[in-house]
């Protein structure tokens, strides 16, 4: 998927909440649709910077749900967690405030049959803000017929950002969809990697792949349990990008065995045979 | 017509070292990146003899108005850039300036000599801010470390080489007369200043190297401070660099003398910030023209 | 309780030299001023043997995150300090330290000796960023000046004597071990990195004097890097300083080993900056106490 | 007039416009009531340095108007040319943002008497955002019964800005106000300094005192007619601060006899015979 050249300005069409994240709409007359996993680099087109000079960089930020925009282009959907001066500034975009945007970058997930030769459905495994691609990458699953389980955790009630992505225009929680939250307010009590165990060891876990996005923590988790169950795995890792085109080389993640992958350009999807270990030091 | 040693430039800006992968950025763009090239010339990350993987992370770090990295200089080695690289920068539509680095004279020399040899290269920098092993001293702190580097590296090469001075010295003008007097063709600077951050989430170095590099818009009035220094000692046409992300930046280089500017960190934030910076550039001198005539001295 | 070569501070944030007025601000701010004295101790600005006038305007540019200033060192010289300043001063509830200038050894011998008579002054800081009339070297440039200037003025005074480094040198770390040899108490850093700018109005330098010293957030990591090097190479305590404007930008300066921090520029955006820089310390060290036991190791 | 200590937080009360300028109103529940010529530090808490790293430094605005606001303390009015990122970003402030102030600071207008032996009356010279301290002055001799004239030059229509501060609560403006306009639609056609001069070779001059306020060219015209006629003349200069409270030695004006004043402690009210030359380097 090749990106125009260049960051273009656009603006900015909705925001709202979305269980404490904000998911923020930008229109796109320039772009082509991104695929799921993809990202863009975001800076508000005012006051980015307006911290003591942070933010300076634009923000590397994945696509969580895209469709064609009335009058021409895309529209696209960013889930955002405010977290520092970046994703604070974005997240408080009003509609119809400028934003540079850059993109589509990056690779994308793979169909299972892409990815492991006779592999027929997938299990999407996602958390906090990392279930943004997940979204966009079930729609397409959806779309395509692609059999898919969705296991999500969340911590508690207040914090479900992003799970409205998981529904169908009815407002329902779309039914392949599962939850664990830590307070067991709703799904499971505990971990996603709880709901993920089961499935591995089940009879037709050799024919699914795991996809899965989320904090380090749970990504090691996850990548470590496939590695366990010889399940193949395709994880959207993140990594410190000041550019995300291969200009800075500042995203490396290192390869098993030796050297690095340039996150942006090589990834941000990558095979849990392509990364060692999901460590805090990139991630 | 901007030139630089002799290289037509169809504007005076091109890109820092290290700052910008043609190569990756063709296949995140495709051919448009050739169709609309933002540079006047450019110039490769900086090649050393033997491939190096970089440092470990975290490599970049944002800070007010600017970024520290501690990349270290990955790249594929001399023999990998030329056999793999080479091909591919050659079909960019500019001239091309490739950017070495090595520890020893002799190593130096055998990156100018192989290099010098491609009719596809224009011009070489040379980054000259790593310890040398024989003396340890860096070569780029030390006026006659790199006159002697110059001498032996000159005779090599036809070719214009560009000397990339390190600011991280107390009077870059001393090392840049060295570099005139070793017979170097222009003086490039600045490099990235030494700076270090701590990350507040864990109380330690925010980079895995330890320290690395500042730059961007916050180094700006350092840049512009060692160009003046450096255009009063020698006559060596200046790359001048650091901070650039407008016309107006670049202006301010060239009111101090720079004959060319390059556009570093700036190219992060916007792709296409050399081609940006280039028409910002001529429409001011545009404006500036159209106004003289009635300007008001109310 | 902190503590700088034995003076006892009431928390570690003093002012940088040259960046408050103590005597102005009394007259803006009236005794307030010396209820809620924001810095632990006083650091004048630098005085010289003899009055100057300082530069001519224009002093100040504003950069990105940051300040050129070419003040000039304004200062009532060594007898107009001691006959004037000095008496209003030793009213500050806080030690007092005295930041000298000079330009031979002789002259800054005769400063620190009639300072160092002063019961009310609790130390001397050496502020060696001017050249040697007679070596023609800047003395903070070079470890032996250093080195030799402090061994003239060791035995003068039984003060402790601060060294205030020049961050624009190569190796500041070098300058401190000649400080360090010369029998220096404390090393302080960082001066302000030489910088220049265009006035974009007019395409000529900004500031009156053509260059001037860069400060604020802007050059932190280059400050944070040298404080990081320093502390490698001497036993000294260290006040570090450049850009702290939060407790956490302190913070950072404590994490490489700083003993104290000094607030500059940011006097300029909070009169009020030191005390509620060591507030913000003060109340991240105890919400650590408090999180340490509950601390969450998901 | 002491200032209280430290810069404090307060809350914009309105924004409005006013010819081309903005008034912004701030409630300083902290301060005391400023004297005409005085100036405050200001800094908007939020998105200060949002254009790439500036406004980094607080910037120095006289104090226009001010009046005991409801609730306690004082309500200060601001006059704001919105001339770089730090005016610009003051002039945007809106009703119920934060801003820092620091101050009142520097010193103040002297009354005639004060100024001059046997001096009466007093003339005010203003022109672009240099009237706003001359508005506040105006209103302290009408409520004290000094006899004033006030000259005002605009440029054309478009540009008015301050006029208003000039209006009684009627909206007409003041008796007491001539104005001279560059296009002529307004008053005289041609420079304040126009109305200046049959002023002061008239019978009275003697027994006037001049106060100036406005751009560097104009308070040097000003400067040299009243010394040329002997008249009292006080101005009201700019210099680049930094601090505004004697810190940075960043304000210096050169005094005629050598060396030089700080601006913000030592004005920025100054005697015609005070300054050598009003300078473009300076102001
Ligand atoms: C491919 C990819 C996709 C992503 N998708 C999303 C998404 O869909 N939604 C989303 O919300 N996020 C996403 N992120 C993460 C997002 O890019 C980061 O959270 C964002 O860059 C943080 O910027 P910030 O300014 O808000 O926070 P920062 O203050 O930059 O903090 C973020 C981290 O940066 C570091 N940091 C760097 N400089 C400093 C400094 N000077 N001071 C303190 N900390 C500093 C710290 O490690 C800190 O934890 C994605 C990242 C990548 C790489
Ligand atoms: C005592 C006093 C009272 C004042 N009262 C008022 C008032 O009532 N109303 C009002 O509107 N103004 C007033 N001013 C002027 C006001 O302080 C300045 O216009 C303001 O500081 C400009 O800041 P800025 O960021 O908007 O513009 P800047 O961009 O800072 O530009 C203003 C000037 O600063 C210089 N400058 C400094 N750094 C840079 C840079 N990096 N790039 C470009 N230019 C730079 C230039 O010379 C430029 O012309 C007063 C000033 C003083 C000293
Ligand atoms: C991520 C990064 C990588 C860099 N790599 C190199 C390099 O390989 N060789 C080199 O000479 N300079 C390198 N530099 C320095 C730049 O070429 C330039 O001198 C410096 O960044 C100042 O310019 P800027 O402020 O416009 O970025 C690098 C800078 C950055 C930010
Ligand atoms: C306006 C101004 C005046 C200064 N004057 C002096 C001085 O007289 N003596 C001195 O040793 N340092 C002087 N400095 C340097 C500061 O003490 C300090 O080292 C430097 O500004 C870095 O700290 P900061 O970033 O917190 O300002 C001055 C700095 C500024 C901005
Ligand atoms: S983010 Fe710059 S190379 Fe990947
Ligand atoms: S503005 Fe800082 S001393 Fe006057």
């Amino acid at each position: 998927m090749i990106a125009p050249f260049g960051r273009r300005l656009c603006e900015v069409a909705a925001n709202r909440d979305s269980g404490g994240y904000r998911v923020v709409s930008v229109v796109d007359r320039g772009g082509p649709e991104p695929r799921a996993g993809q990202f863009y680099m975001l800076a508000a087109a005012e006051r980015w910077g307006a911290r003591d000079g942070r933010a300076f960089l634009p923000r590397a930020i994945s696509v969580a749900e895209t469709r064609p925009a009335a009058g021409g282009g895309v529209r696209l959907d960013f889930l955002l967690d405010a977290v520092g001066p970046g994703t604070e500034r974005l997240a408080a975009l009003g509609e119809g405030e400028g934003i540079w945007i850059t993109g589509p970058l990056g690779n994308s997930f793979a169909s299972p049959r892409e990815v492991s030769d006779g592999a027929a459905g997938a299990v999407l495994v996602g958390g906090g803000v990392g279930v943004a691609p997940l979204a966009l990458l079930r729609r397409r699953f959806s779309e395509r017929g692609v059999p898919h389980r969705v296991l999500l955790g969340f911590r508690d009630r207040a914090h479900t950002g992003g799970l409205d992505l998981f529904c169908g225009s009815s407002g329902v929680l779309c039914p392949e969809v599962r939850l664990a939250t830590e307070d067991g307010h709703a799904g499971v009590q505990g971990r996603v990697t709880d709901l993920l165990l089961p499935i591995l060891v089940g009879d037709d876990a050799a024919s699914g792949v795991v996809y899965s996005c989320g904090p380090p923590a749970m990504l090691e988790a996850v990548r470590a349990l496939c590695a366990e169950h010889g399940v193949t795995v395709e994880l959207a890792l993140e990594s410190p990008m000041a550019c995300g085109f291969g200009a800075c080389f500042g995203c490396a993640v290192p390869k098993p065995g030796g050297g690095f992958l340039r996150l942006c350009v090589d990834g941000p999807v990558l095979r849990g045979d392509e990364v060692e270990e999901v460590s805090h030091a990139y991630a | 017509m901007p030139e630089l040693c002799g290289i037509d430039l169809a504007h005076p800006v091109i890109n820092a070292s290290g700052t910008y992968d043609a190569i990756a950025a063709r296949k995140v763009f495709g051919d448009a990146l050739l169709d609309d090239f933002p540079f006047a010339a450019f110039v490769s990350k900086t090649i050393t003899p033997d491939p190096r993987a970089g440092n470990s992370p975290r490599r970049i770090w944002e800070t007010p108005s600017g970024m520290i990295n501690s990349i270290g200089l990955p790249n594929k080695g001399l023999e990998g850039f030329l056999a793999e690289d080479l091909p591919q920068l050659r079909e960019l539509p500019v001239p091309l300036i490739v950017s070495v680095m090595a520890t020893t004279r002799e190593e130096f020399a055998r990156c100018v000599e192989r290099i010098a040899r491609r009719r596809e290269v224009a011009a070489i920098e040379l980054n000259v801010s790593c310890p040398n092993v024989h003396s340890g001293l860096i070569v780029g702190e030390n006026p006659s470390e790199t006159e002697a580097l110059l001498e032996a590296l000159r005779p090599l090469s036809e070719k214009p080489l560009i000397v990339k001075l390190t600011p991280n010295v107390a009077d870059p003008a001393e090392v840049a007369a060295g570099a005139e007097r070793g017979g170097a063709d222009s003086i490039s600077l600045i490099n990235t200043l030494k700076g270090t951050a701590i990350d507040p989430a864990t109380g330690a170095p925010a980079l895995g190297n330890g320290y690395g590099g500042l730059s961007g818009p916050a180094v700006r009035p350092v840049a512009l401070e060692q160009v003046r220094s450096v255009r009063a000692a020698v006559d060596l046409p200046i790359v001048g660099m650091g901070g650039v992300s407008t016309g107006a930046d670049a202006s301010e280089f060239f009111a101090l003398g720079a004959a060319v500017v390059a556009v570093g960190t700036e190219n992060f934030r916007d792709p296409r910030a050399g081609a940006r910076i280039a028409l910002e550039l001529e429409s001011s001198l545009r404006a500036e023209r159209i106004s003289e005539p009635a300007l008001d001295l109310d």
